[in-house]
Order: C-alpha cells, then sequence, then structure tokens
C-alpha cells in the first residue's frame, strides 16, 4: 500500500492496557463478559472443530481415490461425511464469522462498550461448549452415520449411529446461536454511539443485524426438528409414521424451514465482511451502499421463502416446486446486485492487493460462481437431473468454503492487527490465499463436472468412470488442507514475533480503528461522536474517521 | 422521590378487569366445543383463542404501551410462522 | 438515586434504556419461541387436515377438567404477574413480592394438575405405542403431538417458575432492587408460556366435543 | 462401464433438459465471464499508484446504474424460470395407456414387477419409445430412484406410492442407483437400465419364468388373506363390493368423495379406518403387518383387473402421483 499521510492524530494513547491484560489466568477468561474475550474464546472453539471437521473430510477424499475404496468400511466412510457435515455447518461456519468478528466488532464499529447483555454472550459460548461435548462424545462413540440432515426414518428408525446424542449436540448449540442472535439485535437497536444512524452503519455491522434476525427466527425451527427426531428414536413416539398417517416429508419441511436459511446465515456476515475489505483496499466508498443494505434484508426475508428447493424430487407437489422454485430465482436477484457493487466499488479505485484483498477477491469470484450454480438448483428440471449428485456438492461448497470461508479468513487478515495488535507476514498471507484459491477450484470444479455427469453424492464406492475426477478433486484438497494450515503458522508466529501493528495500520474509516489495537477492556476510552457515514476516502485514498471522541 | 406511590387496588384493577374477560371468553369458547355445529366449531374456539392472546398481549404484555420497534418484532414471530404455515400447506394442498 | 444505579448494569447508559433493551431482547425471544411452538403447530396443523376425524376421537379422550382449571389457573397467574410488575415499577418491594409468590403458588397448582392429569392418560393406555387404547392408527398421531406439545409447555412453564422463584430470592434478600429490569423480561415469558396455553387448550382440549 | 451409460439422453424429455443445462452453461458462462472481465479489468487499471481518473461519479448515474442492473437481472432470472418451468411442465402427465411397473425399493436392493407379472431385481427393462409408469414404494427408508439416462430422479418413501412417468427412446443398457442416503451400502444399492426396442421386451417378458400375471396372484392373495369373505356379494358381513371400484368415485361416510386410486386402496387396506365409505360400519381389520408391500402391489392389481371406473383416464394416470397424496 502506498504510505498515506493521516489527516488525524491518533485518538488513543497506545501502550494503554488493552483488554488482553485485563487478567491473565484462565479464569480471567473462562468467566468473561467482555466481547472481545468470548470472541476470542469462540474463535479458539471453532478453529479446533475445523480442524476436526477438516480431518474427517481428508480421510473421505483420500479414500475416494479408489473407485472401490481402500482402507475403510463403508459404515466408517458414512460417518465420516456425517460428522464432517455437522462439525462444519453447526460447529464452524454458522459461529465462524458472527460469534468471533460479529462479537468482537459489532460493539466496536457501532461506539459501544459491550454487547447488550454481556452475561448472555458468555451463557451463548458455554451453550456452544457443551453442544461441542455432545458432538466429542458422538465422535468418540462411534459416530452418527445419517448423514448431517438426519431424515427420518432412517434417523428414527434404522440408523445405528449415536443420533439422539448427535441431535442434542446440534440441538444445544442452537440455542448459543439465537443467544448471539438476540444479543446482537439489542445491541444494534440500543447501543449505537451519539451519531451512529442506521444508516451511517458499516455494512458488517448492518450484515450482523440481519444475520441475527435470520438466527433468531430460524434456529428454533431446527431446534424443533431434531426433537421430533429425538421424541420418535428415544419414546417410539410415530412422529414422522407413515404407517400411523403421519409423513417423513414434513420433517423436510421442517429441517430446511431452518436449514435453508443456515445457507445465509453463513453467507450474509461473509458479504458484510468483503465489503469492509473491498472499500478499504479500494480506498473508495461502497458502491450503492443503501442498496446493499436493501439488498441484506432482501436476502434475509426471502431466503426463508425458498427452503422447498431441496425438495423437489422428496415428493412434494408440482405446484409447491414451482412456488420453490420461482421465489429460488428472486432471491438471486439480489445476491447478484451485490456482486456488481462489489465490482463497482473497485471501479476507480486504488487497489492494493494485501492479504485479506486477495482472500476478498477469492471470495468475489468463488461467490459468481456459487450463485450462478445455484441458478440452475433453482431450476425444477436440473435440480431433478442434478440434486443428490456431486454438482450439489460442489454448488454448496462453492458458496460456504468458496465464499463464507474465503471470507472469514479475509476478515481475519483484516482485523488480526486490531484484535492482537501484530502485523503477520504478508508474503505469507499472500501466498495462503493464493494457494487457498487454487486448492478450491482444484477440488471443486471437477465435482460440477462429474456431477453433472450422474455421479452420486454420499457415495462410498462408485463406477470407475469418475475415478479420474475423484483423484484430482481429492488433489485439490491436499493442496487446500496445506492453504488452511498454512495461516495457522504464520498468525500463530506474528503473535510471538510480528511488528507493532499501531491502531490503524490500513487506513480505514471505521470506528474501530479509531481505538487503540489491541482495543481496551472498556473499547473507548472517550464515547466516539460519528459525523458521517462509512468508507470516507479522499480522492488521493486517505480515509476521513466516521467519528471523533467526544 | 416523592411521587405518590398507587394503592395495590390501582395496581389490580385494570389486570382484574383483564382476567375477568379472559374467563369469560374461556366459558364461552369451551361451551360453544359442546354445540355441534359441524366445522365451525374448530373456527370458533380458534378464533375465541386468538382473541383471548389478543387481549393477554396487548393489557397483560404491554403491547399496547410498547414502542413500535417491539410491536414490529412480536409481529415479525407470527410473520414467520405464516410463512411456514403457508409454504407448508402451498405443497400439501396441491398434492394431487 | 443509589437503588437506581445499583439496578443499572453495563453497558447500559440509564435504567429508563436498559429497561427498553431488556423489553425489546425478550420480545426477540419470544419471537424466536414463537417458531419453536410454530414448528410443533404446522405439525399439528399438517397432521389434523389430513386425519379430521382420527383428531376428533383421539381428542374426546382428553381430560377437559383438568385442561379447563388449568387454563383458568394460568390466565389468573398472568394477572397477579401483572400485578407484580406494575408493583415493581412503582417500587412497593412488599407487593412485588407477595404477587410474585402468588403467581408462584399458581404456576405450581397447574403443573400439580398436569401431573394428576398425565397420570390418568397413562392409566388409560394413551401412550402411543404397543397397547395403545384407540383403535385407528392416525389417532396416535393427536396423542404424540398431545404429549410433546404439552411436555414442551410445561417445561417452558417450569423454567418460568425457576425464574420466579429466582428472582422472588433476590428481591427478598434485596440482592437486586425491584424496579430491576430483570421483571420486565420475567413477566413477559410468563404471559407467553399463558398464551401458548390458551392456543393448546383449544387445539387440545376443545376438538371432538360436540 | 462407460461414461456413456451415465450420460447419453436416452429421451426426448432427458434431450430436452440437458439444453436447459447448456443455455445455463451458456448464460452463466457469460456472466462469469463479465465478471471476471471487469474485476480484471478494474485491478489493472485502477491499481493503486496507476494513473486513471479517479472523480466521484453522480449520485443520479449511480442510481440509475443500480436500478439498471437490479431490473436486467430479475428479468434474465425470470426469463430462465419460465425456461425451466415450461420444460417441467411438459413432461406432468402421462398418457393413459402407459405401461405401468412396480418398483419396490429396500435397503439395499430394487424389485422391479412387471404387469405381466415377470419380477427381476436390480435389473430394470423397459420398452423403448413406450411410455412407462412407475409406482414406487420402500419397505424401509426413503430411497430415491436415479435413471441418470433420463435425468429423472423421485424419492420413494415409505408406506406411500410415488410415481415416475418417462418414455424411453434409446436403446441400450444404462445405470440405475439410489440417489437418496439410505445406509450402508446406499453407494452398492445400483442396477441395469435397459431400454429395448418394444418386440424385444415383449419376447423378454415372455421368456419370463413367470407363474401368473401380478392380477391373479392378487386373486388368489385376496382368498388366503380373507378379503373375500366380506367383499363378495353374497358375504354375510356388510362390506363394499370392490368391483370396478379402481378409478370410480367413492362417497365417504363424513361427505367426502374420493377416487379409489393405488393409494386410496393401500391405505383403505393398512389404514381403514381413515376413509370409512358411506354407508358401511368401519369394522375392517387393519392389514398392517400382514400384507407385505409385494402382496399390496398384487391385491392392488387384481382389484383393477375387476374394471375400472368410468374415470379411467382420470386421476390414476394423473401426472406424478405424490406421496402424501391423500383421498
Amino acid at each position: 500500500m502506498t504510505e498515506i499521510t493521516l489527516p488525524f492524530a491518533p485518538v488513543e494513547d497506545t501502550g494503554a492496557a488493552s483488554y488482553l491484560d485485563a487478567g491473565h489466568t484462565i479464569a480471567s477468561w473462562l468467566t468473561t463478559t467482555d466481547h472481545k474475550r468470548i470472541a476470542i474464546l469462540y474463535a479458539l472453539s471453532i478453529t479446533i472443530f475445523f480442524f476436526i471437521g477438516g480431518a474427517a473430510i481428508a480421510l473421505v477424499r483420500l479414500e475416494l481415490i479408489e473407485p472401490n475404496g481402500w482402507f475403510l468400511t463403508s459404515d466408517a466412510y458414512n460417518r465420516l461425511f456425517t460428522l464432517h457435515g455437522i462439525i462444519m455447518v453447526w460447529f464452524f461456519l454458522v459461529p465462524s464469522i458472527p460469534a468471533t468478528m460479529g462479537n468482537f466488532l459489532l460493539p466496536l464499529m457501532i461506539g459501544a462498550r459491550d454487547v447488550a447483555f454481556p452475561r448472555l454472550n458468555l451463557l451463548s459460548w458455554y451453550l456452544y461448549v457443551i453442544g461441542a461435548a455432545f458432538t466429542i462424545y458422538v465422535l468418540v462413540a462411534g459416530g452418527v452415520d445419517t448423514g448431517w440432515t438426519f431424515y427420518p426414518p432412517f434417523s428414527t428408525n434404522y440408523s445405528n449411529g449415536y443420533v439422539v446424542a448427535a441431535a442434542t449436540g446440534v440441538f444445544v448449540v442452537g440455542f448459543s446461536s439465537i443467544a448471539t442472535g438476540v444479543n446482537f439485535i439489542v445491541t444494534t437497536h440500543m447501543l449505537r454511539a451519539p451519531g451512529m444512524t442506521w444508516f451511517r452503519l458499516p455494512l458488517f455491522a448492518w450484515s450482523m443485524y440481519v444475520v441475527s434476525l435470520v438466527m433468531v427466527l430460524a434456529t428454533p425451527v431446527l431446534a424443533m426438528s431434531l426433537l421430533l427426531i429425538v421424541a420418535e428414536r428415544l419414546f417410539g413416539l410415530p412422529v414422522f409414521d407413515a404407517a400411523h398417517g403421519g409423513d417423513p416429508i414434513l420433517f423436510q419441511h421442517i429441517f430446511w424451514f431452518y436449514s435453508h436459511p443456515a445457507v445465509y446465515i453463513m453467507i450474509l456476515p461473509a458479504m458484510g465482511v468483503v465489503s469492509e475489505v473491498f472499500a478499504c483496499f479500494s480506498r473508495r466508498q461502497v458502491f450503492g451502499y443503501a442498496f446493499m443494505v436493501y439488498a441484506l434484508l432482501a436476502i434475509a426475508v426471502i431466503g426463508f421463502m425458498v427452503w422447498g428447493h431441496h425438495m423437489f424430487v422428496a415428493g412434494q407437489s408440482p405446484l409447491a416446486n414451482l412456488v420453490f422454485s420461482f421465489l429460488s430465482f428472486i432471491v438471486a436477484v439480489p445476491s447478484a446486485i451485490k456482486v456488481f457493487n462489489w465490482l463497482a466499488t473497485m471501479y476507480r479505485g486504488r487497489i492494493s492487493f494485501e492479504a485479506p484483498m486477495l482472500y476478498a477477491l477469492g471470495f468475489l469470484g468463488l461467490f459468481t460462481i456459487g450463485g450462478l450454480t445455484g441458478l440452475f438448483l433453482a431450476s425444477v428440471p436440473i435440480d431433478v437431473a442434478t440434486t443428490d449428485s456431486y454438482f450439489v456438492v460442489a454448488h454448496f461448497h462453492t458458496i460456504m468454503v468458496g465464499g463464507s470461508v474465503s471470507a472469514f479468513m479475509a476478515g481475519i487478515h483484516f482485523w488480526w492487527p486490531k484484535v492482537t495488535g501484530r502485523l503477520y507476514s504478508e508474503f505469507w498471507a499472500q501466498f495462503a490465499a493464493i494457494t487457498m484459491f487454487l486448492g478450491f477450484n482444484v477440488t471443486f470444479l471437477p465435482q460440477f463436472v462429474m456431477g453433472w455427469e450422474g455421479m452420486p453424492r454420499r457415495y462410498h464406492v462408485y463406477p470407475d468412470v469418475f475415478q479420474v475426477w475423484h483423484v484430482i478433486s481429492s488433489g485439490g484438497a491436499a493442496i487446500l488442507a496445506v492453504a488452511y494450515t498454512l495461516p495457522l503458522v504464520y498468525l500463530g508466529l506474528s503473535l510471538v514475533r510480528g511488528a507493532r501493528a499501531g491502531d490503524n495500520p490500513w487506513h480505514a474509516t471505521g470506528l474501530e480503528w479509531q481505538t487503540s489495537s489491541p482495543p481496551p477492556k472498556e473499547n473507548f476510552r472517550r464515547v466516539p461522536r460519528v459525523e458521517a457515514g462509512p468508507y470516507r476516502y479522499d480522492a488521493a485514498g486517505r480515509p476521513r474517521p466516521q467519528g471523533t471522541p467526544l | 422521590m416523592s411521587e405518590r406511590r398507587p394503592s395495590v387496588w390501582e395496581l389490580a384493577r385494570g389486570p382484574a378487569a383483564v382476567w375477568a374477560l379472559l374467563v369469560v371468553l374461556l366459558a364461552v369458547s369451551a361451551g360453544s366445543a359442546y354445540m355441534p355445529l359441524g366445522g365451525i366449531n374448530a373456527a370458533v374456539n380458534l378464533a375465541i383463542a386468538t382473541v383471548m392472546i389478543g387481549v393477554l398481549a396487548v393489557f397483560l404484555m404491554n403491547l399496547r404501551w410498547a414502542s413500535t420497534l417491539v410491536r414490529i418484532v412480536a409481529a415479525s414471530g407470527l410473520l414467520w410462522l405464516v410463512f411456514m404455515l403457508g409454504l407448508t400447506f402451498t405443497d400439501y394442498l396441491s398434492r394431487p | 438515586m443509589s437503588e437506581v444505579s445499583r439496578a443499572v448494569q453495563e453497558p447500559w447508559p440509564d435504567l429508563a434504556t436498559q429497561r427498553e433493551g431488556v423489553g425489546l431482547g425478550i420480545w426477540a425471544f419470544l419471537a424466536s419461541e414463537v417458531l419453536f411452538f410454530g414448528a410443533l403447530l404446522t405439525t399439528y396443523a399438517v397432521y389434523r387436515g389430513f386425519n379430521p376425524a382420527a383428531f376428533r376421537a383421539a381428542a374426546s379422550h382428553t381430560e377437559i377438567f383438568y385442561g379447563t382449571i388449568n387454563t383458568v389457573l394460568l390466565l389468573t397467574s398472568s394477572v397477579t404477574m401483572t400485578i407484580a410488575l406494575r408493583a415493581s415499577e412503582a417500587r412497593l418491594r412488599a407487593t412485588t413480592i407477595n404477587a410474585l409468590v402468588l403467581t408462584l403458588a399458581l404456576g405450581l397448582g397447574f403443573l400439580a394438575c398436569k401431573g394428576l392429569e398425565y397420570h390418568d392418560d397413562v392409566v388409560q393406555g394413551l401412550v402411543p405405542g404397543a397397547g395403545f387404547a384407540l383403535h385407528d392408527p392416525p389417532t396416535q398421531l393427536f396423542w404424540m403431538l398431545y404429549w410433546i406439545i404439552t411436555g414442551i409447555h410445561a417445561i417452558h412453564l417450569s423454567a418460568g417458575i425457576l425464574v420466579v422463584a429466582v428472582v422472588v430470592v433476590l428481591f427478598r434478600r434485596d440482592v437486586i432492587p425491584v424496579q430491576d429490569s430483570t421483571m420486565e423480561g420475567v413477566a413477559t415469558y410468563w404471559h407467553f408460556v399463558d398464551a401458548v396455553w390458551i392456543l393448546l387448550y383449544a387445539l387440545i382440549y376443545l376438538v371432538g366435543r360436540a | 462401464m462407460t461414461l456413456a451409460q451415465w450420460t447419453t439422453a436416452a429421451s426426448n424429455y432427458a434431450v430436452r433438459v440437458d439444453h436447459l443445462f447448456w443455455l445455463l452453461v451458456v448464460v452463466s458462462g457469460l456472466i462469469l465471464l463479465v465478471v471476471m472481465a471487469l474485476a480484471v479489468g478494474f485491478m489493472i487499471r485502477y491499481r493503486s499508484g496507476a494513473g486513471a481518473p479517479r472523480g466521484e461519479l453522480p449520485e443520479a448515474f449511480k442510481h440509475e446504474v443500480e436500478i439498471g442492473w437490479t431490473a436486467a437481472t430479475l428479468f434474465l432470472f425470470l426469463f430462465i424460470f419460465w425456461w425451466a418451468a415450461s420444460t417441467e411442465l411438459s413432461a406432468l402427465s402421462p398418457p393413459a395407456n402407459a405401461l405401468e411397473i412396480h418398483v419396490i425399493a429396500k435397503q439395499w436392493m430394487w424389485r422391479f414387477q412387471h404387469p405381466t407379472g415377470a419380477r427381476e431385481i436390480d435389473t430394470l427393462h423397459v420398452p423403448a419409445n413406450t411410455p412407462v409408469r412407475l409406482v414406487m414404494t420402500s419397505e424401509d427408508v426413503i430411497h430415491d430412484l436415479y435413471l441418470p439416462a433420463l435425468r429423472l430422479k423421485q424419492d420413494i418413501l415409505p408406506d406411500r406410492y410415488t410415481y415416475e412417468w418417462f418414455t424411453a427412446t434409446k436403446p441400450g443398457t444404462y445405470w440405475l442407483t439410489c440417489a437418496e442416503y439410505c445406509g450402508t451400502d446406499h453407494s452398492r444399492m445400483a442396477g441395469k437400465f435397459v431400454i429395448m426396442p418394444a418386440q424385444d421386451y415383449a419376447r423378454w417378458t415372455a421368456a419370463q419364468p413367470q407363474g401368473d400375471d401380478l392380477a391373479h396372484e392378487g386373486a388368489a392373495l385376496f382368498r388366503t388373506l380373507g378379503c373375500s369373505g366380506c367383499h363378495t356379494p353374497g358375504a354375510s358381513v356388510h362390506a363394499p363390493d370392490l368391483h370396478g371400484v379402481y378409478g370410480h368415485l367413492v362417497h365417504l361416510a363424513d361427505g367426502r368423495t374420493v377416487t379409489a386410486d393405488d393409494a386410496y386402496l393401500r391405505d383403505s387396506i393398512l389404514l381403514p379406518d381413515k376413509d370409512i365409505v358411506a354407508g358401511f360400519a368401519p369394522i375392517m381389520p387393519s392389514f398392517q403387518g400382514v400384507a407385505t408391500e409385494g402382496d399390496l402391489v398384487k391385491l392392488i392389481a387384481y382389484l383393477k383387473s375387476l374394471g375400472t371406473g368410468q374415470a379411467a383416464n382420470g386421476p390414476t394416470d394423473q401426472p406424478a402421483r405424490q406421496p402424501g397424496a391423500r383421498p
């Protein structure tokens, strides 16, 4: 980045006690109500689960090199992909950005001292830990083989895995989501700094608010669907039993009422992160800020009305298929608008290519591919042909891994100096970003191809005509594994020998950059007064901060 | 700290009136259930339950005095329930 | 003045904002709860819609006596809870505590009745599975829903009772002042549990009576 | 095995699906290309340090751009929806004379029963250029019959019928496999899907070892299960006469009217109290656990052989009869 002289003096005296110095004992961390420390607790927990879920799928990809398998039984294989799904969805992706960056940054961005209910915030982490404990128990005890979707009657009457424990874990972790959601909603409504009007909120704060709405309104439905599965499996109640006039498809309706919006729980925060990154590294106001906000809201609301596109072959009525297909096309419009706006943000900017920007650019490309393949799956005939195949697998991994994880990495790199006060190795960060992008494409582009050719998902053994694609995909996965491990190393090293970051290393405009790095326990020594919207950069790319301290 | 503190009666008067209304509605609802009205029974019972919940929400849960924001939040839960019921029944009612 | 400042917690600037925030928070939570029960209601609606006769036959075996008594108990408890909330706003400590204790008693009365009712249901063989008392298979759907819905409602009520009990203890020992924003949340939650029951009464006890 | 056994489009419908697919590939490829070109172009032209104009754009212009691409996206998506929906709708209704084959799925195998009584396991023979309608059910969990060459999938549910129909055009040997995860050997629940010229199919079925056709076996079951004890005109028990019931409208005790189709007959055997015929007492016992899925297929075939009601082209032959279809 070109050197930019700051038009304002640092507002905080650096060197003052940060939130990290507010106690060094384990107890001081486990009983903290500081949103920043809770964010760190979450970050550590989800990282552990990311690598457990990653290890599970590494074994799967290794096994798939041979069409008939070579070191796993079918039961073990089924347990591994189920575990991968459950862990990655509920113990990594759903809490990933909101519980870590959201927790850390939302109060900072809106100029609050903490979230609205700090103790509830800590409780939400403990709920996560309890849910995680159930999942670890399932893992150690012998796994579960239902797929992450828990479809009855397989899950209720036929599976010989630890379905009840697994469902309980997810049930509990769901309440951690709800607690976070309620907390963020109240925080955003009640605790904005003077002058921080709704349309001066950074888009990341907006995305946190919107995702909280989705969490609060969708997660309870998941909880109930799992509770019903447990009721049938544990107590033999005929909840979804067709022999008694019940309907297994009803479970799918309820489950997807949560699980489709869950996709938006994963992607909306990612959109928030890359909006921040694009603005900062293009040194330019986000193009169409208001449209970006409306698009977030539209996605969140319409996203609740499209769940039936997971059920085109399930036995839904043809009319319902058409309605859900139509609404799925509609929900794609605001997503497309966001892509155009990010592009337009770069137009006439001063673009530099630090690691966060590279990750964000990777997000842009992969999210576009993921979104476009979504159009295929919204079309009923194409969905009928490709659902339950690798085409679907590739599609949602492109959104969730190519999109959400890329954005998660972008955010981690963008705010790392703020969180830790240290700079990481830019070279290795850029190297990892590029490797991740390449590895991702090598892993998943072949899956689109074999999916269209008909390779069904959740297959342990497969026809050998697909072997070449599987081998390429597994090779890509190996590259991805390296790319995901690298940040652990260089970010870890930065903690001990990274250079001091300074308060605002990227010369960004948000309130979070106007306090010290790392921030003090109370976030701001003096409450900031907000005078303008976010992302103000002058023609030379100099930032004009959002507020000044009172 | 010199404002007059209300007596217990003053506090209880409003809620007691609401209670009387709710109990009457309950009686009507239970009574109507025993009248052979065919398909109308369910409609009457649900309508009265809705009114009772409405009275409870407006007067006892203080929605009457709540901010617009709280009202929107309260309504959103119901709206989303309508999404769920509406689209689920789009499927069930159109199965051939 | 010190009472007020004692009631204000981090990160709230003042008691009024805090009360508003707690109110908003609890309502957001209740919106979530509406959908939690909503998933069950959807299940109920679909199954009843396609098995109307079986639902009428099955529901006529519910104990409307206990159901009605319980509805009255909960309605009354909502009134005492409202009195407690208004008293707390007026800083009438004794009235607040008394009204809360009364609410607590009514809630426990509900659970006691519910226990008796469950006992009768079990005795009559109304637990779905082998040995179920009714003949037509879809009647088991109704009773499956009966157990799950009333069970979850009872768990909600028990949680409410627990919270009210804790609040009573905290008020009595003066750990927190009665005008604390806690009351706002507790009262709203309690009414919600009542509201759910009102709907359940119509869906469970009043079906198939005519 | 060759890839062609998976990817060949072996019906006119499959060809239409492929057209839609390639249309989408082209459209989304173009969009992706534009997005990538703009991204790379901006990255180069507006890189930090490059001399390019950077003034603000007028707000009105920005606004128009937003409206413009929102509208363009919306119309494009609506166009794709229209194309996709019309492809779907064109294949909704099977012709009345479709050949009916019963499919019973269980962990982890397929059973197919032809109208002639021929049955096979894990291989499905069908005649080319003849409409075929599959009536499918599962004995345990949810399965899904996936016929890649026809671009078709349909979940198969326990205690319900789901339906699928097609007119295959290209004779050959293709794949069929299970596409809904169903447990340990889900990936081994595969088989062959053989499309043969119609006369070959006729020869093939004739050559199959077959006792009776389904209807005759059903007639035997009708006696051995005791149905005939009540459902015959002279029986002492008052039960509905089943001659010509299939496809007929039935008046129920609660005032509803339903058509006696596969799903109704199945429910009447397994859940007799659900839809009581007007004028009869609910005295029939449930045959849940007595009649197997295979028995049900035969019984219903037998009832059909007793003649069909006036709605011969009606409800039963309607498209994609869905599970959960309630009379």
